[in-house]
């Protein structure tokens, strides 16, 4: 599984991009932000509070319970402000 | 179907315009919005980071959304990328169409969207060497939702 | 104090444009309507009479409440007469502001009132000949009646 | 007193712009249109339906009631078209 990270969850975490092998468990977002922020302190704290975090999965918005599998795309980053 | 650009390169809003007219005779008006970077609280620059590969197709998408909700003509998207100085343009929204309310309704409906629902986001850098993330704003969650079961189609 | 213009000429959008950005970091959006003559019925050409005068007194006194009624950083309105083919550009109006809901607005509430206030008057000329007299449309004046109360200040 | 003629008003009457004298009980725009009305038979098709015209006192829109007087320019256009 691909993961991606943007704006201030990249700095945080410190790369823009990971490829992970989340156990079976791992079935929705919510899982995943569960199972990434146990990785690593850089990782827990920023996900720290899941209210400024939003995911895309395969770069369609994607809500807590949206389904992750093994060949996903994942981006998490912080609500958008472009225009 | 809508011309979308998100580059890091400035845009030639004369040229753009033009394109949605040349050669036809069935546009009545063309409606844009150019949105420009400020220079608020002493800010220095702005700092573009976007999703590439799901910007695109999420603007595409709101594009052909606007372009099924109004009788438009042509519709030009172009959204700018990385460091942007105090006065440069960021963004270029363009919609043409044989009646203005269509033209000025879907231009300001494609604004507020992209706002709220385009993967940008927007760093500023302050002339102190201080930099923040800018934060979204509830009333541009309101501005965007506010289309929502409006419009034609 | 807004730029009037009332003119046979043809204007340059590229520069009216950045005339309202230039110099200055506190414009965070332009907006602009850009109304073209189309080609409707086989039309040739479209002829534009206006009162002199009047014209531009009633546009500025238009374009100063659309400057007390939204906080706009800038404004242009630019108006052509006589006579203009189609594909060619008839009106331009341009409203500047730190921010986009105020320029989106006073610029549709312009563009709608010139439609119905200012004292211009459009005559369609036909390929066949044949000319006549743009009959005003209810629907603009509809249009125009919507601002009417609404707004800022 | 110096009335003006614009669009289709204008070709019907044949002339831009005539400078009239109306007598004193001309004291409104109701009355200056039933009075140039009479003026010939081009001035009376031009004014043939009322709702058709408005008009301008001093290069201000007026209404049927709005007073005329010596030195006023007033002028009478069909409903307008711009934009």
């Amino acid at each position: 599984m691909r993961v991606l990270y943007f704006a201030w969850l990249r700095q945080k975490i410190g790369t823009a991009e990971e490829e992970i092998a989340p156990p079976p468990e791992v079935r929705d977002v919510a899982g995943l932000v569960r199972w990434l922020a146990q990785r690593s302190p850089a990782h827990a704290q920023a996900f720290a509070d899941p209210r400024q975090v939003r995911a895309a999965v395969n770069q369609d918005f994607a809500g807590p319970e949206h389904p992750v599998a093994a060949n996903d795309e994942v981006a998490f980053f912080p609500p958008v402000t472009g225009g | 179907m809508a011309r979308v650009l998100v580059q890091e390169a400035a845009f030639d809003l004369a040229a753009e315009t033009a394109a949605l007219t040349a050669g036809r005779t069935d546009v009545g008006g063309v409606a844009s919005f150019l949105g420009v970077c400020r220079a608020d609280d002493g800010l220095s620059a702005m700092v573009l980071e976007h999703y590439p590969g799901m910007t695109e197709r999420a603007i595409e998408r709101i594009a052909a959304e606007a372009e099924a909700r109004w009788p438009l003509t042509g519709c030009t998207v172009i959204h700018r990328t990385g460091r942007i100085l105090p006065g440069e343009p960021i963004v270029l929204v363009l919609t043409a169409s044989a009646h203005r309310a269509a033209a000025l309704d879907s231009c300001a409906f494609l604004i507020d969207w992209l706002k709220t629902k385009a993967p940008f986001w927007k760093r500023e850098e302050f002339a102190s060497g201080a930099h923040r993330w800018v934060e979204a704003r509830a009333e541009d969650d309101a501005a965007a939702a506010r289309w929502a079961g409006a419009g034609g189609a």
